[in-house]
């Protein structure tokens, strides 16, 4: 825990338009975004922002489809906080703070609609594509939605399936593999208030003291495709437009990347 | 969401539901309709029917979760397996671990947790039929039922959502909308400090569109705030009569 | 826990033949029962008894036979002690009051034959009716056996399923609903001994000093198709005897509230 | 219960075992089997091998569970993969859930549980090879294996079923008259003290005829006591043997 | 908890060639081995070395083959500490002892190729016959590797397959019985270093004081088909090849007692 | 193991990987990877891609695990879901549990555990990308975690397999000889010490081809012992450098 000292020194800061480590409060740290480090895997990226690393895996599976949606592939995310990554994180099943990460990077990919779903059908109600992004923290030095939205993404633009013919209803894997159908590339931009200051990507010593985190993430035609208030503080409706305002610019920034 | 089934507007600008765009559905709300619990309310928001019940200030299990300096706040939102079309397993699902969290957010603002150092306020939702806008009609009656537990409070916690149907921007949807629209923003607020606690969304909306729906969705938990108040003044007049009878 | 002088204040009652809320030793507290109060479930009721409120919701789903009952619909009973009932409750997998309870209702409806199970048989081996009855105890006031075995008959009586049609082995859902086919009508009645002295209906302060309990239950005919003693006191054969003589009755008198 | 396929009871009014109505099985009850435990109990009844252990009294775990004014009986009756036709998963099921409660609850009252508070005493039941009827053959020698730890108690407590097979009113029913008959009543009793400490049913009777079955029950309980006396001397020479020898 | 004490005295007599039970260190305890003595499965075997009693079973059911061995049947092996065998052992999930003692013997008989698993093929890719082997403690007075490895091999000699016909792809029952075909006969024999003696079969009081633990498992040709080091302990290398050297000689002992 | 579908071997004695029967595949060791970690490592070997971390000598959560005269050594050993080639459930499956209690067991050997009572050291190892040898390029990477976070250890442990393919005996088998050879013996040790920490072995050996495969897999843990001491110097001189400049 920062001491109350650290929380002073931080809310002093701000007030000045400054953060610890020098950053303007609207300036990203460094981002490194390393794309198929795992070749066993479909699709990979380690994704660094500033001492946090992210890795997320992409596997690719044969699968059934949901019953209402017949024609289109499945698309799964899992997060992992493994204990290596922070002395905070436990081993055992995924707690809230990683199922609400994994949702929230879940929603921006759907909504935005980011793979062609139905470009994954195999056989309608039958056989399917089924996609698996597991996301792995490797080291949690704050933000981890954005770092683990962005190692997704470019885990999925990075993705290649086999090539297969059926026989029947077999399918046989033919040589050869083909990208997986990207087609939009939603990037999350969060911002965390402190003391009524908004800050965009909070390092861990902040995220420790702040009252409250805003997610928002953008299409590539800068629409809005998911949005996650979290932590037990407030936001006025003006610190969530301004929010918006200056995370479409942060996302295009970001959104260059990767593509 | 999102797939285009059906019209979900008319050409008379009328939901499925016959209502406006921006009107709610409509809302009964009870205070203290179960003995046991030290607070509890009840809502009824189309076909939505969710109880909520408080237990606390009280002693934590397992004891290492108390914070020397104030409560801690816990809330289980869960759905009965007989609530939705298909029946739902009674573990909790992911959804609904990831409901429990923001519901919990939503109402931590208002609560004066320093005043019960070393104790926990246990908030249970049990949404026994569902019919879309669970989580925020899980906020609004969770807050009556810390309000009826006595629990003291900076103001009132409501919710409501607004969302985008068939291209247009429309207030509280129901289950079908929620589905097959194109957009939900479930907001809570505290009404008179003018404060968000909960803002998710999902679906595609442009900024313009975003700002819409959430001026409606606070025109929304204003209205629903009214019928808060009245359903907590009701549970105080039955009271009274109860003590002067 | 009530405490000792309450006990003793019961128990002194109890001697002759008083309850603390007025009751006589045979007498239920009011029975209430509302039928289809949750349109979506296929079944549903909210049974009071005194302050105790049960609610149970049946659900109606096409699944397998057992193997070795290829031409019977399937019954499962669950319950869950959601902690919003009770302080004592705790979230988690049914504790063993829980399952007692869902297999001592089970027990009745099964042995009694309340449903005609062969009517819920489509394809004989591969696929019938399912009957989901999922007991939800809303406020736990004690004799939560009596109020939940109600609810459950009350809900299963009140349940309609689908029409359907077979196309091949396809099924097709048609226009209209069918009532399930309900054939008995079992009741659960429980008593609890407390210092010698047998009780019907025990509330939650008097299951909470009580000795023993025992719950018979009867079918539409008058005979037992169920009966469970819990807690960790004894009963002896003229105490049980008697329990029947008396509950065969009040099952007469509950019955008329539900059909 | 209850598809009456085949013929349970014969022209000579002999069962498929070759019994009589109101026979029991073969039993074999042995005293301090294993070496590790406090006490412990084993007994063949038809096929059933059940082995029974006690751990206690003994400090409990996790500590909150510990009375200040007694000890805690826990029990747990468990079933072996292979003591079934189909082998059935180890994670405890429903039923064996259900029947360790009940277990517990037949045991209970015969043990002066004040004698050692903040203590837990714990009975294991494994069914080894099951033939209808574990549950009383669990309790049969759950309380030997409580008498062999030396936990002081009022009663031995001794069970058995009767039950209803093809119309009529039998004692002690295996697997077979289980599930194919139409009644069964299992009966747990302290037989000095003339107290009935388990009782359950499943299947149809009258009133009448459950009188009978439970009358037959308590016949069948009386008998096994002797069964329990013996094993439980025989333990004791055998001890005395070792001693003199 | 063995005492200082008593670890003293065993390590002190050892230095001397001798053990608290009067064995020498190469010498096993009384070994026991009752086949069959559960008639409703389909094999077992109750084994006892010392006092340490374990009860192995075999069912045999029609399941699915693995899809990379589509020709062969399934073993699965599995181990259950119930709390029943020591003071020590909880109720609940397998701990890593349960699980790394079935895995031993699970190594041991399919190393070995004990089992011609092809001919437990029914129908190719499609029904193959499940071999499941329950281990079960009753009495835990050390070497639970040993007597658990002996108890499933004893249990697998002993097991009787039921008779089938083939009607299309369904499996038909028939009259009679085949006994399930071993052929191998691995045995497993364990080591225990004390302060850096090495000791055969140790006893729980050994147990509790060994440095390291060292199973090896040999085949009828005397040939290694498996091995575990157990414990925070060490070896030297000379240590291991004279545990090698007495464990085939021990082994060929103890295999005369099944076959 | 043990289905020889394909030639392991060629004529020339060369590996399906190019590699010599006595070689090891190319390894890259850097030791201080992560920030939160008291100490880490990661390690390439062959397609492997391992990481681990260590936290610790610190509190134990539950306290009732805590011993009072010496740490407790914990370790984890987990596969990333996409380690492999068909993806793996994130839940620990038995060989897991099995490999982090034998992991556990090769490093506690070396550590002085006495030193720090009443706490836990916590090794968590993460397998990002599996082929073949995990469990000792894990031990390889464990011992420098260990190291680096400043453990006070009798000696590295390192640990390297040995295995038969093809009917000959060769070093460092990797996921294809792993799976399709006909022996595998791993083995870690304290080189300094000479002790053997860790030894398994499954497939089939006489006794003289465990020596040979014991022997090489100890010339085998010689070589990477060099390889984990140049990357400890590395991370020295880089702090080194760091401090100077």
């Amino acid at each position: 825990m920062v001491s109350r000292i650290r929380q002073r020194q931080i809310a002093k800061l701000l007030t000045s338009g400054k953060r610890l480590d020098g950053r303007s409060l609207t300036e990203y740290r460094e981002i490194k975004v390393e794309p198929g480090i795992i070749e066993r895997a479909e699709g990979s990226a380690l994704v660094h922002i500033g001492r946090t690393k992210v890795l997320a895996g992409v596997k690719v599976e044969i699968g059934e489809p949901f019953s209402d949606r017949p024609n289109e592939g499945v698309l799964t995310v899992n997060s992992e906080f493994v204990p290596l990554a922070s002395p905070e994180f436990e081993a055992g099943p995924p707690g809230e703070e990683s199922i609400e990460l994994a949702r929230v990077v879940d929603r921006g990919i759907r909504e935005s609609k980011a793979i062609d779903l139905e470009k994954l059908c195999i056989i309608p109600g039958k056989k399917v594509f089924v996609v698996f992004i597991d996301i792995y923290v490797l080291n949690h030095d704050g933000n981890l939605i954005d770092a683990s939205a962005l190692a997704a993404m470019a885990a999925l633009i990075n993705t290649k399936i086999f090539n297969y013919e059926l026989e029947g209803e077999e399918v046989k894997i033919k040589l050869g593999y083909t990208q997986l159908p990207v087609v939009n590339y939603p990037i999350s931009v969060t911002f965390a208030k402190i003391n009524d200051k908004m800050i965009v990507d909070p390092g861990l010593d902040e995220e420790e003291v702040m009252d409250a985190r805003f997610t928002v993430t953008f299409d590539k035609n800068g629409n809005i495709c998911a949005m996650q208030k979290g932590g037990g503080g407030t936001f006025t409706k003006e610190q969530i437009l301004e929010a918006i305002r200056i995370g479409r610019e942060k996302a295009e920034e970001i959104r260059r990347l990767i593509i | 969401m999102k797939n285009e089934k059906r019209e979900l507007i008319d050409k008379d600008g009328l939901r499925v539901d016959g209502r406006k765009k921006d009107e709610l559905r409509p809302i009964k709300i009870m205070v203290g309709v179960l003995s046991n619990a030290d607070g509890s309310a009840y809502i009824e928001q189309g076909k939505n029917k969710i109880i909520a019940a408080v237990y606390g200030p009280r002693e934590v299990h397992p004891r290492h979760l108390a914070l020397p300096d104030r409560a801690i706040l816990r809330c289980r939102y869960h759905m009965a397996p007989f609530s939705v079309e298909e029946r739902k397993s009674p573990a909790p699902s992911r959804r609904e671990l990831e409901l429990s969290k923001v519901i919990r957010e939503a109402l931590e603002p208002t609560v004066f947790l320093e005043q019960y150092p070393r104790t926990a306020i246990d908030l249970f939702i049990e949404v026994l039929q569902a019919d879309g806008g669970t989580r925020c009609a899980g906020i609004t009656i969770g807050s009556l039922a810390l309000a009826d537990a006595g629990i003291p409070m900076r103001d009132l916690v409501v919710a409501c959502a607004a969302g985008k149907v068939d291209g247009q921007i429309v207030l509280d949807l129901n289950d079908i909308e929620d589905k097959e629209g194109e957009a939900d923003v479930p907001v809570a607020m505290m009404p008179n400090l003018n404060l968000i606690t909960l803002l998710q969304m999902d679906g595609l909306l442009t900024p313009e569109e975003f700002e819409e729906a959430l001026n409606l969705s606070i025109e929304g938990c204003r209205r629903i705030y009214a019928l808060q108040k009245k359903a907590l003044k009701e549970k105080y007049i039955s009271i009274r009569e109860e003590v002067e009878t």
